[in-house]
């Protein structure tokens, strides 16, 4: 399985050793991993929760693994992406991507990172001084994902 | 027949409306998801969050949906907030 | 230490994990790992030499990294190359870049790759079917090494 | 006194030349990394493969250098193959 969602942590060394695990075309691997900060937008941070849709997370993520397929050679994919409680310092999400050449394991591991981020249904809520809070989608989360162009239905409902 | 939709409510989007899913038999006139936000956010207090289209998302069958999609009988229908994960 | 020439493997998890080891303000962190393939232009690779120019590679390593210092805001850099003798499947490079945010840790770790293919001091030497021989440059790392501008000195002898 | 320099050859052209490094007292009319470069050339067999510059990198004390680079007593030059490491 390329896609998980769950409230465990992961172990990143392995995931990575597992994308070329048992073969020998794999000339490069890109990794990347998302933790939990201290700070957001001026606040600190004592905790955070991520909220998400059980069903259409999994779906939404594999969608955005098979749309990097279709775009460039790849030959493994891995996405965890954590839900639940979390704490400053801890991993919420791994994207990791073997591919022959690094070009493509680059492209594809931040394009993945740039579609979770913009369709992925997660949603988090910091604890800070002043009170939990949402944590606003970002302006440069919707630039970042428009360099890539189309991919299927646009994510409005306006 | 009648025609049911189950309806789910995320993040900031669920606090406002104070539920996180419902059943809901279809009103004459609801047959796009847009029409469905339109319809839900006339409810009244804590719906009218629904209102603000720029901040809200709409997915059906577990799929982003633009407002001009149609619905059917059985669909599942999910409204929230710009997604945040990463 | 931000960079090691060595013939012994590393841990990618331990080196990753390193990277935002005891603080709270990296949100994100962008690696690679090269790997020795069994296939190269068209033959089979059985085995794979580095040789490299000990002092310079060292110091073009860390070059490299303070160039990427100076054009991004980044918490942590690893690199990591090894030399000697490997086999296929076995990893030759892993490139390591923490910081607040992705993209900015994306864009270090390839420009970092991209600048280690057309600036440190490595040759490959594969052992194939038809003998030994020496890895040819690709046109397309400078290409790839292009798209940064300019930094320092250009590599060109003529 | 005299003008010694420190070359070094790798990889293919460590090969081609037949040695790793060599002491080097500086003839008359050799000011640049590029003249040094059609010095070692005009040595003979081995040699020329230092004459095709496209194929041929320098390094002057450890950085990579242009052919019109300056060299000083005591420089550590080096002379290689385009690199492919990584």
């Amino acid at each position: 399985m390329s896609v998980s969602v769950q409230e465990a942590d992961f172990d990143v060394g392995a995931e990575i050793a597992a994308l070329s695990a048992g073969r020998l075309d794999v000339g490069a691997v890109a990794s990347f991993v998302g933790l939990v900060r201290d700070a957001n937008d001026g606040s600190s941070v004592s905790a955070m929760t991520l909220e998400h849709y059980p069903g259409m997370t999994e779906r939404a993520l594999e969608e955005i693994v098979a749309e990097a397929g279709r775009r460039w050679q790849l030959l493994a994919v891995r996405v965890i992406h954590r839900h639940g409680a979390l704490l400053p310092g801890e991993r919420i999400v791994f994207v990791g991507v073997a591919g022959a050449h690094r070009g493509e394991s680059f492209a594809a591991c931040e394009f993945i990172m740039d579609y979770l981020k913009t369709r992925a249904p997660f949603w988090k809520r910091e604890q800070t001084p002043e009170g939990a809070r949402w944590v606003d989608a970002r302006e440069s989360d919707d630039k970042a994902v428009g360099r890539w162009g189309p991919m299927g239905e646009p994510a409005a409902s306006e | 027949m009648m025609m049911t939709l189950r309806v789910l409510y995320f993040a900031s989007l669920r606090e406002a409306v104070g539920r996180a899913n419902e059943e809901l038999t279809l009103p004459e006139g609801v047959g796009t998801v847009g029409q469905l936000r339109d319809f839900l956010a006339a409810r009244g207090e804590g719906w009218d969050a629904l209102a603000q289209g720029r901040n809200v998302r709409a997915a059906r069958n577990q799929r982003m949906a633009r407002a001009e999609e149609g619905i059917e009988a059985g669909d599942e229908i999910a409204f929230f907030p710009p997604v945040t994960g990463g």
